[in-house]
This record gives C-alpha cells, structure tokens and sequence, in this order.
C-alpha cells in the first residue's frame, strides 16, 4: 500500500527528542498516548512501608505516525537513532499498512491528508 | 460539685499549683496580684475552646490522612465515613457518653459504672450567674463537654482508617455508634471519671491509654473479624496497595501535629494560674519535640533499612511520636520528650512489616501508631513522673486493653453474623466508591492500569 | 461610645450577664473575685482575635469546598476567584462597609443608611491608654474590625460558588466590591448597627440572614442572570457535572466546620464574664451538634432515597445544619440544636434536586445551603427563645431578601449590559482555566473523556 | 532576669504602655480595675501559644504550597523535605539555637555572641510558682520558646521551596540543620536577642530581615551553588515547569495567610494590658490588608501586563504582601498597610521573571516572595514608624544579608564538595520521587506526556 | 478483508456529537482514549509566572471502531461531518484493514463479533 | 504476513489474570492503556445529588501485543479465556496485519524484535 501507519513504543524521556528530530525531517504530525508496557525488561522492584514489591508495567509512551510508504523507513530509522539508549527497555518500533486516511478539515485523502 | 479535673491534673503540677495558691491566698500583699476566682475560670474554659477547636480539626486530619493513604477507588467511602463518625460521635456523646464517661463522683457500681448512666448531656444555663455554675473552681461545662468530645471523636477516627477498603458503610457506622456512645466513655470513666483505675493510681495525662490505645484496640477487633484486603497476601507475600494521594495524607498529618497541641495541651485542664499555663507551655513544647523525634527516626531508619526514605513511615512516625508522649507530655524535658517521641517512630518501622507477617491488614498503620506506640507512651510515664509505677501502668493498661478488645470484638462478630461486615469481593474490586455508593473521588483524572 | 455590642447581645444572655454584674458590683466580699474592668476588655478582644482567625480560614474552606465541586478544567479559575473575592471584601470593607455597617447610633437616615457613610475605617491610636479607648466596656475596634470584615468576606464566598464555571472574571469581582462594600453593610446596619430591625426586635445572633441568606440572595439574582451551565439541562434532563476532587470539597467542608466555631462563638462578642465564657461554650458545643445532625439526615435520607449516601450531599448537609444554628446557637439545647440542623439537612436533600427542577444551576448547592437554611434558621429562633417573634423573624427575612435580591439582580443586569458576565460557549467548553486564564489546575493529570 | 520582650517591644506600644502603665500604678482609684500581675503574665503566654500554633500550622502551608508547585514527579519528595525539616528545626533550636539567639544579657562577644552558647533549652519547673518564674512581667519559657522555634522553622521552609527538584535530600537536611541551630539564631540574636543590630534601633518587628530574607539569602545561596534544573534554560528561553496541583497551592497560601496572624500578631509579645491587645488587634487588621493588598495588585498587573490573570503570581503576591507588613506591622494605617503590602504585589510580578532572566530558578517563587519583599517591608519601616532611620534600617539588611549569603553560600560549596548537592541529570529526568525515594505522590493518576 | 478497523483523532469536545451520530446509523460499540496530537497545529503558547512557552501536544480524542467493510465509509463521512469545525486541528480519520474480530464473551467471530 | 497486532479491549479488572497466562505461554511483552468503551453493555447509569444520568463510557482496558503469526492464534485463545466473565462488556480481541517490527535497543527486527 502507499501509506503505513507507524506505532512506536518509546521511553517517556525521550519523547522531546524523538518529536524533535522528526520535525527535522519534515514530519508534520504525529499522535502520542501515555502507555504502560511489560517486556524483557521485567519491571522494578520497589518498597512500600517496609514490603518488596514487583511493578510489572512500566510507563512508556506510545507514538502513532501516519506516513506515506516512502518515508516510512527513514521514519523508523529517525525514531530509532533518537529512542535508542541501549538500555533494555527502550522499546520497539511497529509497522502497519494504512489503507486509507482522511484529514477531517479539508476533507483530503490519502497522503495529501497527512 | 465534684470536680471534673481532679482525677487528671497532672500530680506534680497540682500540687506546687495548690500548694502555692494557698499561700498566696493568705499572702494579703500578694493577693491583688492573683488572677481572681472568676478569671481562673474563664481562662480554664478558654483553654478548652481554643484545645477542643484544635483537636476537632483533628477529625480533617485523619480524614485527609485516610484519604490519602487509600487507593482512589474507595477515597469518595472514606470521605464519607470520616464525615459520618464524626457526626455519630457527636450523638453518641451526647446521648449517653458524656454522663457516662463522668460520673462526677456517683457510681452505680462503684469506680465501674457511673451513676448518671443513662442520661443526656446537659449544659449550663443561658447567661449562667457564677453563683449557678456547676463549678467555679473549674470551667464551664459547655467547654469541657465540647472538649471531652472531641477526643471521643478521635478515639472512631482511628479505626476508620485500618478497616478501610473492604468494610460496608453503615456496619461500620454502627459500630461507631456503639463505641462513642458506650466503650468510649465506660473505660474513659474509670480513669477520667474517677473511677477504679485512677484510684489505683494510674496515670494517663491526654489519653496515650484512654483514647489512643482504645481506638488501636477497635480497630485490631475489627481487622480480625473483617479479614484483609483481597490479594493483600498472595502466596506470603506482601502486595503493597500505594495511596492514591500523598500530598493529602501529609496535609492530615500535618493537621493532626496541630491539632495535639490542644489535645494534650488542653488536658492540663486549666489555665488560669501561672503555673497552670506554664504547664500548658511544657506540654506543647514537649509535644512538638515527641512529634518531630518520631519523624525523624523513622526517616533515618528507613534509609537505613530499606536504602530509601519512606515518607508515609514518616507520616506515621510523627503521629506514634506524638501519641508516646500523650501519656505525660508534662514532666519530661524537651530532650527526653524527643527521645520518647524516637521510640514512637521506631515502632512504626519494626511494627508496620510484622503486623503483614500476621497477615492483619491495617491500612493507614493505625494500630502501630495509636495501639503499640501508646501502650509505649504509658508505660513511659514512671520514666518522668514519681508518681507512676510500672505495676499500675501495665494494669492500667491491661485492664483497658482486654475491655476494649473483647467488647469489640464481640460487638464485630456480632454485626458480621447478623448483617455482615464486608463488601462482595467483586464489589471490592470494583472499589466501594462505584460499588457502594456510585460516585468517584477523582472523576475526571483516568487512572493507570 | 456607643456599644457596638448592644444591638447583638443575646437577651437572655445579655439580662442575665447585666443583671448579675450590677449584683456583683454592689456585693463587696464578692468583689475582690470580679475580673476587673480590663480583663474584661481583653478577654472580650481575645474574642474577636481567635473567632477572627477562624472565620478567616473559612475563605479556606469555602476555596476548597468550590474547588473539589467544579471541573477540572474551572478549578484554576475558582481558586483565582476565591483569593481575589477574599482581597476585595478586605478593600470594600475598609473603604467605606465597616462605617456603614457600625453607625453608632448616628444615622443619616434614621435606623437605614449610617451617618459615618461614606467612611474609611480607623483603628485605636498605637498603645491607646485604657481612658482613649473607644469603648471599654467591649472590646479594641481593630479586634471587632477584623472580626466584621471576615463575616463579610464569608458573604462574598457563598456567591462564587454559584455562579462558578460560566462566569467571567473581572465582572465576578466587580459585583464582589458592590456586594462587600455595600450591600453586605448596608442591610447588616438595619440589625447589627442597631438600625430599624434591631428596633424591630428582629433576632439573628450570627447572621443566619445577615450573612448567609444575603450570600444566598445575592447568588440567586447572580444565578438568574448568568443562566446555567451550557448542556446542564438537556432536553428535560438533568446533566450532572461532578466535581473534580471530593478530597477536597470534604476538607474545605471541615475548614467551614471548624471556621463556625468563632462565627457563632465570636458573635456572643464578650467572654470576660463568667455567664459570658458560659454562652460562648454553649455556642460551640451547639455548633457542633447541628453540623452533626445536618450531616447525619444528609446521609441518612440520600441513602433511602437514591439507595446509595451521596458525600456531597453529605457535606452540603453538614452545612446546612451550621447554617440553620447561626441564628439562634445560644438557647437551644443539644439535642434541639441537633434537630435544628437535621431540618438543614432535609432541606439541602429536598431543595438540590428542586432548584434543578426551575433550571436554576447552582454548582455547589450554596442556595440550599445558605440561603434556604438560612430563612429556616431564622424561622427557629422562636423556637428556643422567647424574646422572637415568628411575624417579627419573617419581617427580617422579607425585608433583608427583598432589599438583597432586587439590588444584587439590578447590579448583575447592568454589568451584564455594559461588559457582559457569561463567557463564550466555546471559552465554557474549553473551560475557564483555559480560555480565560490559560493556566491548568491538574496540567499533568491526563484527564477521561 | 533580663526580659527578652524588651528588645522586641514596638518602641510606640512600649513607650504608652510602659508610661500608661506607671501612671496606673500609683493612681489606686484605678487599681482595682488593673489586670493582676499574674494575669498580665498569663495573658502573654496565652499570645504565645496561640500564636504559636498558628505559625506552627504555617509548616503545613509552607509544604503544602511547595507540594502543588512542583511537577508530581518530585512531590513526594518535596512532602518528605517539608516533613523533615520542620522535625530537624526543632532539634537544632533546642540544642543550641534557642539559648544563641536569646543571652538573656550575657555575651561572650558582646552584642554579637551569645554567652549562653553552647547550651540547651531548659523550660520552667514543672507546675512553677510565680515567685519562681523566669521573668513573671513576660510569659512563660515554654511558650516563649515554642512560639519562637516556630520562626526558627519558618526561616527553613522557605528554602526548601527554592531549591526543590534537583536537590538530594539528605545534604538539604544537613544544610537545614546548620540554618536551624546556628545560622539563623545567630543573626537572630543581633536583633532580637538585643545584640548590636538592637542596640543601634534597627528595627524590625516581626522578621521581614531577621526571618524572611534570611531565608531567602540562604535560598539565594543554595540556588546559586545548585544551579538551575536540567532544561529550565534552554538557548535562552526559560521553560516553565507549571506546578502540578494549584489547588494545594492555594490551600497553602491561605494557610500561610491564617498563620501570619500568628506570626506578625505574636510579635507584640504581650497581650495583658489594654495597650497591649488593642496593638495585637491593630496587627492582625493591618496584616490582613497587606495581605490583601499584594494579591490584587499581583492579579491586576498580571492581567494587564499578560492579560491574563496568573494565579501563582496571585498568590506570591499575597505572601509578598504578609512578608512587606512583617517588619512593621503595628503602626501602618489599615490603608498605609494595604498600601505597603501592594508594593509586595509588584515585587512579585517584576521580580519573578528578572530572576529568570539571570538563570536563577527559583521553583515556588520564595527569592522574590521572601527576600525582596522582605527588603522592601524593613525599608518600610521608617515611613510609618519615627523611631526607625533609613541608614540603620539598610544597615541591618546589608548586616543580616552579607552574613547570611556569605555563610549559608560557603555550607553550601562545602556541603557540595564533600557530598555533592545534586541529583544526576538522569534522576532528575525521572524525577526524586522514583530515583531518591521509590515512591509516587500520585501512583494511580496517569501522566500526560 | 471483510472489515475494517478505524482509528480517528478528534476533537475532545466533539465526542459527544461523533458519539451520537454514530450510534444513529447503528455503529453498536467503539472505543476511546486521550491522546496528545501535534500537526499543523503547531500548538498554542501560553504564559506561566511571565514566561512565555509552547504547548507543542495538544489534547484530542482518540476514537478505534471495527466494523464491518461495507459500512467503513459510511462511518468515516459520519465521524467527518460530525466533528468538523473547519479550525485547523479537526485532525483525521485513518482506516487499516481488520484480519478478524472475536468477542470475548461469545467467542463470536468475524462481523459477528462488531 | 509472519506477524499480527492483537489489539484486545477487555475489563480492567480482567488484565493480571490475561498478563499472567500470556506470560505463561511464552509472550514476552506487551503494552497496555486505559481507554473508555461503548457497546452493547449501554454504560451505566449513577445518581449525583439527585439527578440520574448515564455514563456512556465505561473504563476498559487496552492490550497491544505484537506476535510471530504461528502464536495468534494461541494468544487470542489464551487472552478470551483469561478474560471471559460471560458478563456483557467482556470485551473484544482484534487481529491485524504486521508488517514489520523493530526493538530499537538492539536493531533486531520481525519476529526477533518482538
Ligand atoms: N510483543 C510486544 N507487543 C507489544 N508491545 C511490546 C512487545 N514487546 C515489548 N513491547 C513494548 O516495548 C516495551 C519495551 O520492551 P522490553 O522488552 O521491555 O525492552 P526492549 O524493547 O529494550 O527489549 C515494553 O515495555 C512494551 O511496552
Ligand atoms: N501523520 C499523522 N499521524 C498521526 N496522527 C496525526 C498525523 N497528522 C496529524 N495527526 C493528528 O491529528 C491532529 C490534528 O492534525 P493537525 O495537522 O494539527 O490539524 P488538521 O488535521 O486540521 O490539519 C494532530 O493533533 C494529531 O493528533
Ligand atoms: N466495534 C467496536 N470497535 C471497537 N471497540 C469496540 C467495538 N465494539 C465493542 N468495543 C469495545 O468492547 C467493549 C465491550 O463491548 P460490549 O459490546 O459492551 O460488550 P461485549 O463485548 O461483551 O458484547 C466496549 O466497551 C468497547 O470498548
């Protein structure tokens, strides 16, 4: 298809970062969502009035990018180099197809609607 | 009439106070320099409104403290149970409580029960004359009603806060009921009524026995027969439930540190006389220096123990700081205070952990707080006072522990057999906020998984 | 100097105080035992110190109370309200309120407009001597000023919770200047400055109608005005918006709890005698019960009616019964006083859902509260005292809204012409911490759509 | 003993009353009117801890405005430092503080040093008699040094606030320690000790130097050695980081307004003679409309410079306006007073951005709140108060400032050298709450991105 | 595929409306979440104690419907017109193909389960 | 493709018991959010000071778990029966398409990622 719909899972501090240096290549839009993710990074012990416990979801942010199928792969390639601390839990970068996209103001379809 | 202060003043202070005012009296070049008869009792009235004031606030304080200590989901219930109790205490008190707790020296059976039970509270007349006062050498009966409730109050605060997300509403609102109006006052009567235990010559000044223990006691009565927090203890382990809102529960903490001042302050029961109001200075002076060595303890054990600082052990170790020195805040030093206070805070840290080793689940750390730190404030007392014994403490505090425990319990078993005490473990779930009463404490914030 | 007292001496308490002091006077042996003349004085500022301060904190409350009730998205703008309301009842009162408000005896138009208006306020000369005191039989006018400034500062807060999340601004606070400045003060002078419902023998002790009911009023004609909230009633239907944060309507509720102590308490305005000190106490220990008992038949009534307790019309109940007392909280006894703000409670129970009925949208319930529990309030003076008149109450209660409401709905019309008072559709359904403030209460709490 | 009132008393209220008080004396007709001895006595020591526990309440308004000021990732650790810090003050002041800012006469360095120092607090005898009193024409020990450990604390508070989400906990405390047992008794002991600062009629009635700037200074200080938080700066833009719950923020404004009372009203030290309270009573009127006075002009330059209102100006610009009245409370007009209190307001509004501008991140605002208009207020002095010169009024700033700065700036290098005072960039980025201490203010809330 | 899985970003004050309207042409479920946008939008500036910022996120709904292919359009025209204001910042309607659908409760499958 | 997006609504209550049986099949991660529901199970209605209304939006839970296509249909399995009450608004499980994944700690992409 010609457009893919991008869903990343990042830590929440890199978010500035990440929305930064897809401004840079010319991302107009992007959507972000606050998420509580579970992974091989298995979560932190923490203390809690003198009891140990496991916090199995750890909050990650979720980024929802749109994008035409060109660019799709320098998208993912900018989310990567700007997440990426190489610490476990830095988290993953998925790729769907989208069928079809509207912009509601202008009513435009397709890539023009990004 | 027999005189409401008498069985409380502290010893010491009484003494040198009546000592010294006998002297005075005779001293006719002294005497235009003594406040007059009329004045005392004013002053000694003014405490108690100004004290009582101080610890009805207390009643935001374990409110704002509970609510913050629970998680979001059952905030809205305990809101309204704290609003509830308070009322209940109010018609308990008045009621039967208040003749009750002080016979004013006519038992039924003597030092046990007191001979005004049951009847109404009753104040003095409208523009009283000092001539038609119940007793001039004390203070109006209004501000000592309105003072002594306050601390009835207090005693059902204490236990809403470790039943909290799993008990029914109206059960618990009953039980509150009877202890204000019955357990409160009858135990509170053989101390402060002059009754057997103050006989015996035990000393509890503000109450670290009397009120803080009684209500730690309800409570452990309640959280046996109630039964832990679903998935509190899963497999031996702990699940810890984290408050839904700390800054909430430090503002009630915070309230609560003020409101001690008039609870242990206005207990010296008078004002009037010079060394009656550097009595009251000693006290808050010492209360203020208990509560900040349980802080500071139980933030340095913390650290050490867990590497990390727990601000709600921190919380609590103020208030156990502040209930150790209930039961004298009068004779010790500021330093011996503090360190009276300390042991407060180390309680909180050792007792919090071994009460979820016995699986019983109290979720503000109420018992550690009010039950273990004031049984450790009355037992401190022969430390600073002469007139205390070890013996007498302990009986003291044995005789009222097993009363209260007992009493509770059976009125817990009895109100669990009949209607049941617990909510439904899906309604637990779902949080008694949308179960119970169908309204959310914080609608609009969405909550994490 | 004329008594600022005079005119709101409860007169049974007043015989009875005046009586015994001329006894006393005369009887010698007795007299070594008086509190002398300023001792009297002092205890009587005393007073007006310590109910002053807790009045105060009752703008606390009030910020609370209105902050947990509106949405999120308001909070921002009812907190900058009620900080601002608070400041400008402060210039208004000094301006010209207080003289307006306190005659002394000297009229322009007699017993209707004072003859000090317009006036600033002036207090007592620096370390006045007791022989350059204005009035040494009451107490120091700074004391009486800051106790009168913070009942009409309490007048201004019932207002904003009304008209709260649709009204703009600056519009608010214009009409709050109005409202403090003069029309609080200017109706408060025909009772408490011994104008012609004083002389009338119209009884209100703390201002039942004086205060709250003139909140009320003036909220009412507000409410009208400005309409309801966009998408309140829907087709027929009630839209309820619930309050963002219970937590905190709970606390700013016990602040108001705790604030009514000196609100009735300080309105004995003397505690220097004994039956004085006697009053006061009974004041508080029946403040107390009536909360008590609004509280409880909230709690009661909403659980038998919608079948679950709902808190906020428990707090609003608690209230309601503190505001059916302030009128009369010297001669009932408890248990009548308890009833009295039971009555409270049913009203607010009733009287919510009603005014929902007419389309009048008042988010925190102060109409019920104090304006419907006000009239009743003062309908129950006759009740418990003797010297009141049911025709004589109802004279002060029409007069008072009548003058109140028709100003308040003239002053709010004509702001509505010239600047407008409602904003946008689009601003309200932004919200006003948005649109009109650009600052967000909860910024990082995401919040449910 | 020497009278640690005396070099406190407002020199206008101490000359009439002293004056007033000797005519009294000998005139004996009026004799029988007098306040006995003992009366004046207990009198003082009631203000003591009636003010007393009204500034001690400021602690809550301190925490609770700082809680709602930081970003919910930091506030449970700002919660802990709160908590903590009151606790250390109360340790440092009793074991050496009190007795190095009060000589009671006796210097080791004359006017400069205490001769008292190093030594504990000791509190009067237990149920002391008049005779045995430590100054029977003051007030009692305890009260004296409860009240003023309350300042002591205050003093350390507003730190906090300043150097809040990039400072490790345990090196603040450490630094709060020092602040509380020598830095700020120290200096304190100059003025009100009766040390050099009081000997050459710096005046300064309440704090807004000795008090309020010290704070600020060693805020100033501690934010200069700590640097501004990671990102607040960013290619020489300023990057707000809006606090996270205003309506705690608020609720502590008002309860810092409430304590103020307290605080500025305490100051008169006594409240036994008619002079005496009626000069109480002036203080707690005019701190009330400095107050007031602050926080509309904050409200109306932010609307007009901004148009819009900003509500965390507003409340600076209420505490500006409590800080401006604090050094001379007493002898401002109620119109002079609301007057020097708006000065606090503009302050506010110019000052918070130009720290800005010289990178100086100062999270709750407490530089300009406390320090500036603390300099303002003692520069005030002398525009009501004739006794007070501009030369020794700038003189004592520059004294008490140079100090302060220069000692708490070398605590603070050293402090950093050894231990190091800040948190990692990355913990900051996470926030103390999870990197320091594990534990959320808010657990169940969800964060917006 | 034989349904459709569309994702739409609105509005927050147009949920109501978008709700309402799809109920009228019989859409019996869908889901919906807070999500922070950045587009065209650049985001709004706001002033916080005299400092000036941007708010580069800016709320809106986010809304998931599955449905059946053949109503697909007829749910995006709806949700369109019913959250269209014209303002920039409308946002936009993505459609991505559904593989299949199960309702937890029955264990329907397919359109069944919608 | 190798890979589907499972995308399941189900009722908060309901995600230990998914999270633990995932786990024990072998699902190394997943993501998580709170989202707000409609469907057959109408919403709720509640009482505030007097007036009755209707929440249409009910709090549900979200769970995004990307898989290798084999385990699908396991993981479907697994999730209905973890999840199932039998009680309207269960919830629902949707599979899609996935073309690609990334983990942006380590590079690995497809099934490696995930
Ligand atoms: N299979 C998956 N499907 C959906 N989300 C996943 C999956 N695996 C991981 N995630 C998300 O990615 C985050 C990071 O994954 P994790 O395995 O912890 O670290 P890393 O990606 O560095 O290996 C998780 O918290 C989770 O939100
Ligand atoms: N390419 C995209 N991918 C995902 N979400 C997008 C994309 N572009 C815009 N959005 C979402 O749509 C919202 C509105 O888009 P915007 O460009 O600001 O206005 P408009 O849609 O009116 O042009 C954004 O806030 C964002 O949440
Ligand atoms: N067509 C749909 N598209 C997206 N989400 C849906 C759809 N239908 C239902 N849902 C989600 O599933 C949840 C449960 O669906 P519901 O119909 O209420 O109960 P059940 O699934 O048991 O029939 C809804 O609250 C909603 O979040």
């Amino acid at each position: 298809m010609t457009m893919k719909y991008i869903v990343a899972i990042i830590q929440p501090g890199r978010l500035t970062a990440v929305h930064e240096a897809l401004t840079a290549i010319g991302i107009e839009g992007l959507t972000t969502s606050e998420v509580q993710g579970y992974g091989r990074q298995k979560g932190k012990s923490e203390m809690y009035r003198g009891a140990e416990y496991t916090v199995h979801f750890l909050p990650k942010v979720k980024i929802e990018i749109a994008v035409d199928s060109k660019m799709a792969e320098k998208v993912v390639e900018t989310i990567k180099s700007a997440s990426e601390s190489g610490k476990i839990g830095d988290g993953k970068i998925f790729t769907l197809d989208l069928e079809s996209a509207l912009r509601i103001r202008t009513g435009e379809t397709g890539a023009d609607a990004l | 009439m027999f005189n409401r202060s008498i069985s409380k003043l502290p010893t010491v202070g009484a003494m040198s106070a009546t000592v010294f005012a006998a002297v005075a009296f005779i001293a006719t070049p002294a005497f235009a320099q003594e406040v007059p008869e009329h004045g005392v009792y004013i002053l000694n009235s003014v405490l108690f409104l100004m004290a009582g004031f101080l610890v009805m606030f207390m009643a935001a304080g374990f409110c704002m403290l509970e609510a913050g200590l629970v998680r979001a989901k059952n905030t809205t219930m305990q809101l309204t149970k704290n609003m509830a109790l308070f009322s209940i205490a109010a018609i308990g008190y008045y009621l039967i409580g208040y003749n009750l707790m002080y016979p004013l020296g006519t038992w039924s059976v003597e030092g046990v029960l007191s001979g005004l039970f049951p009847a109404i509270a009753v104040m003095e007349a409208v523009g009283v004359a000092p001539d038609a006062v119940d007793d001039l050498s004390y203070a109006t009966t209004a501000s000592d009603y309105f003072f002594q409730l306050m601390f009835c109050a207090a005693t059902a605060s204490i236990v809403s806060g470790t039943l909290a997300e799993r008990i029914k509403l109206w059960p618990f609102l009953l039980f509150t009921l009877i202890l204000t109006a019955f357990i409160y006052p009858l135990q509170a009567s053989w101390k402060w009524g002059g009754g057997f235990l103050d006989e015996m010559g035990f000393l509890d000044f503000a109450g670290s026995t009397v009120v803080h223990s009684v209500g730690g006691w309800a409570a452990l009565a309640g959280a046996l027969v109630l039964g832990a927090r679903t998935g509190k203890y899963k497999d031996g382990r702990v699940v810890p439930m984290p408050g839904a809102n700390l800054p909430l529960a430090t503002l009630g903490t915070f309230i609560l540190w003020l409101g001690w001042f008039g609870f242990n302050g206005g207990s010296q029961l008078a004002m009037g006389t010079v060394s009656d109001v550097a009595d009251v200075s000693r006290i808050f002076a010492n209360t203020n220096a208990a509560a900040a060595g349980g802080s500071l303890v139980a933030l340095v054990l913390t650290q050490i123990m867990y590497r990390k600082a727990d601000l709600t052990m921190v919380l609590n170790g103020a208030l156990a700081g502040l209930v150790s020195i209930t039961a004298e805040p009068l004779t010790p030093s500021l330093g011996v205070a503090t360190l009276i206070g300390g042991v407060g805070g180390v309680i909180v840290v050792i007792a919090v952990p071994l009460l979820d080793k016995f699986k019983i689940d109290d979720v503000v750390g109420a018992i550690p707080v009010h039950l273990i730190a004031g049984i450790w404030g009355t037992l401190a007392v022969p430390l600073t006072n002469s007139d205390a014994s070890f013996g007498t403490q302990i009986s003291g505090i044995v005789v009222v522990g097993v009363f209260t425990f007992v009493v509770s319990w059976l009125v817990w078993t009895v109100i669990n057999m009949v209607v049941g005490i617990r909510v439904s473990e899906e309604d637990e779930l779902i949080g008694l906020d949308q179960a119970e009463l169908g309204m959310d404490s914080y609608p609009e914030f969405s909550k994490q998984v």
